[in-house]
């Protein structure tokens, strides 16, 4: 019987450590064959941005977090699972955000993990801000279409 | 019941929560939205547009026609921009 | 206009270092907004192997990984590629290939890795040897019809 | 004209690579893969079924239709397993 997969979530302001994440996984494991990782970097805007500033609803944030990841259980046969995501103020080149995905195949970890981003991104209870270099009023970003969109093909 | 609110739909309030005590004839989320609506220009500036606004009671996402009866808490934010 | 995108394509004996590799890639740049790496690791088949043994054919090897590197480029906006494929004796548990896609949307890296992924499966001249605990000859792992069809979705 | 074998096939053949020179009627993989079936037992059984056989010309995947003229290296290995 397959142990039941190792499951991370956190919501946190520091940074955190991808290889470390890895690890945490992998080591001591020879029954996976694929690991898919995802970190979402903040971009500079080509140089307009100064930082973004991320806000969350604590408490719903996890617990959103918490209950996409079991849907990806679910849907793929994980060995394991991590997600973090940050909050607060964060400058460009920072990371804002992590997935991964531990199967014994690679098309498990692959799409598990674009599961997993394609929620966080319209589910998960965060709003990010931009605050620009030119020093004009932080403005908040819009939702954008296309990621209402990529949840389509999930459902159904 | 405990209101919270996130993103501009804060800025727009002027507050992150508050206790709520909304007469018997509000009964849904969209009904609370509408007496929300009618306290002052912030509430009526965040709520302009009710389509885009989200929701949630305790801590699950819910549609405006969702009930509020026994919510704790009960969340209004813009459309969500994580990842 | 944009920088013409980082490349690494490396064959090679000797273990990768994901989080270094990663850093080349992202290092003092604020342009990134997704990092989507793959690893391949060997399984043990359920204690059964002792070893897999990869070879490969030098010179094209490497060929055709820039071939798809380049193609990928063509298909997605990609600030960096790394490919690193190991030959030789590796043991369970082992990292085995590396892929990694970076972009300024999630959409283009996780698809890139995806593609890279299922060319390098099919495409990339190698092939693989199970080596069993039970000391039975090894055996030649045959070509599975589910990385085959995987192409398909690339195509026309 | 430089053949190389991989895997299985390099097992089944007994060695690595060769010089080999077919007659002006072998113009095609398909010829010479005919061709080399005929050697003897080894060859017969790495090409036992030819449409699993995969071939580069210069390392360059090509067809078993390809014609040979001009190839400096012509390499034939199983379906691949990398990955």
């Amino acid at each position: 019987m397959p142990a039941s997969p190792k499951i991370h979530i956190a919501i946190q302001q520091e940074d955190f450590d991808v290889a470390a994440q890895v690890a945490a996984l992998t080591q001591g494991r020879t029954d996976i064959g694929a690991v898919v990782t995802f970190t979402g970097l903040c971009r500079d805007e080509a140089g307009t941005l100064s930082a973004l500033e991320l806000e969350h609803y604590p408490g719903m944030a996890e617990a959103e977090i918490a209950r996409v990841v079991q849907d990806a259980q679910t849907r793929w046969p994980l060995m394991g699972v991590t997600a973090i995501h940050r909050y607060g103020k964060i400058a460009p080149g920072e990371q804002i955000v992590l997935v991964i995905a531990t199967s014994s195949h690679r098309v498990a970890a692959f799409e598990a993990a674009e599961f997993l981003m394609d929620y966080l991104k319209s589910r998960a209870p965060f709003w990010k801000k931009d605050h620009r270099k030119d020093g004009a009023q932080g403005q908040w970003v819009d939702a954008r279409e296309e990621d209402e969109k990529a949840l389509g093909r999930w459902e159904g | 019941m405990r209101a919270v609110y996130f993103a501009w739909v804060r800025e727009r309030i002027g507050k992150t929560d508050e206790e709520l005590a909304p007469p018997e004839s509000v009964v849904s989320v969209a009904d609370l939205i509408t007496w929300l609506s009618a306290r002052d220009e912030g509430y009526a500036y965040a709520f302009e547009n009710p389509d885009i606004i989200r929701t949630a009671i305790d801590q699950n996402h819910v549609q405006h026609d969702a009930l509020i009866a026994g919510a704790r808490e009960i969340a209004f934010f813009p459309p969500m921009t994580g990842g």
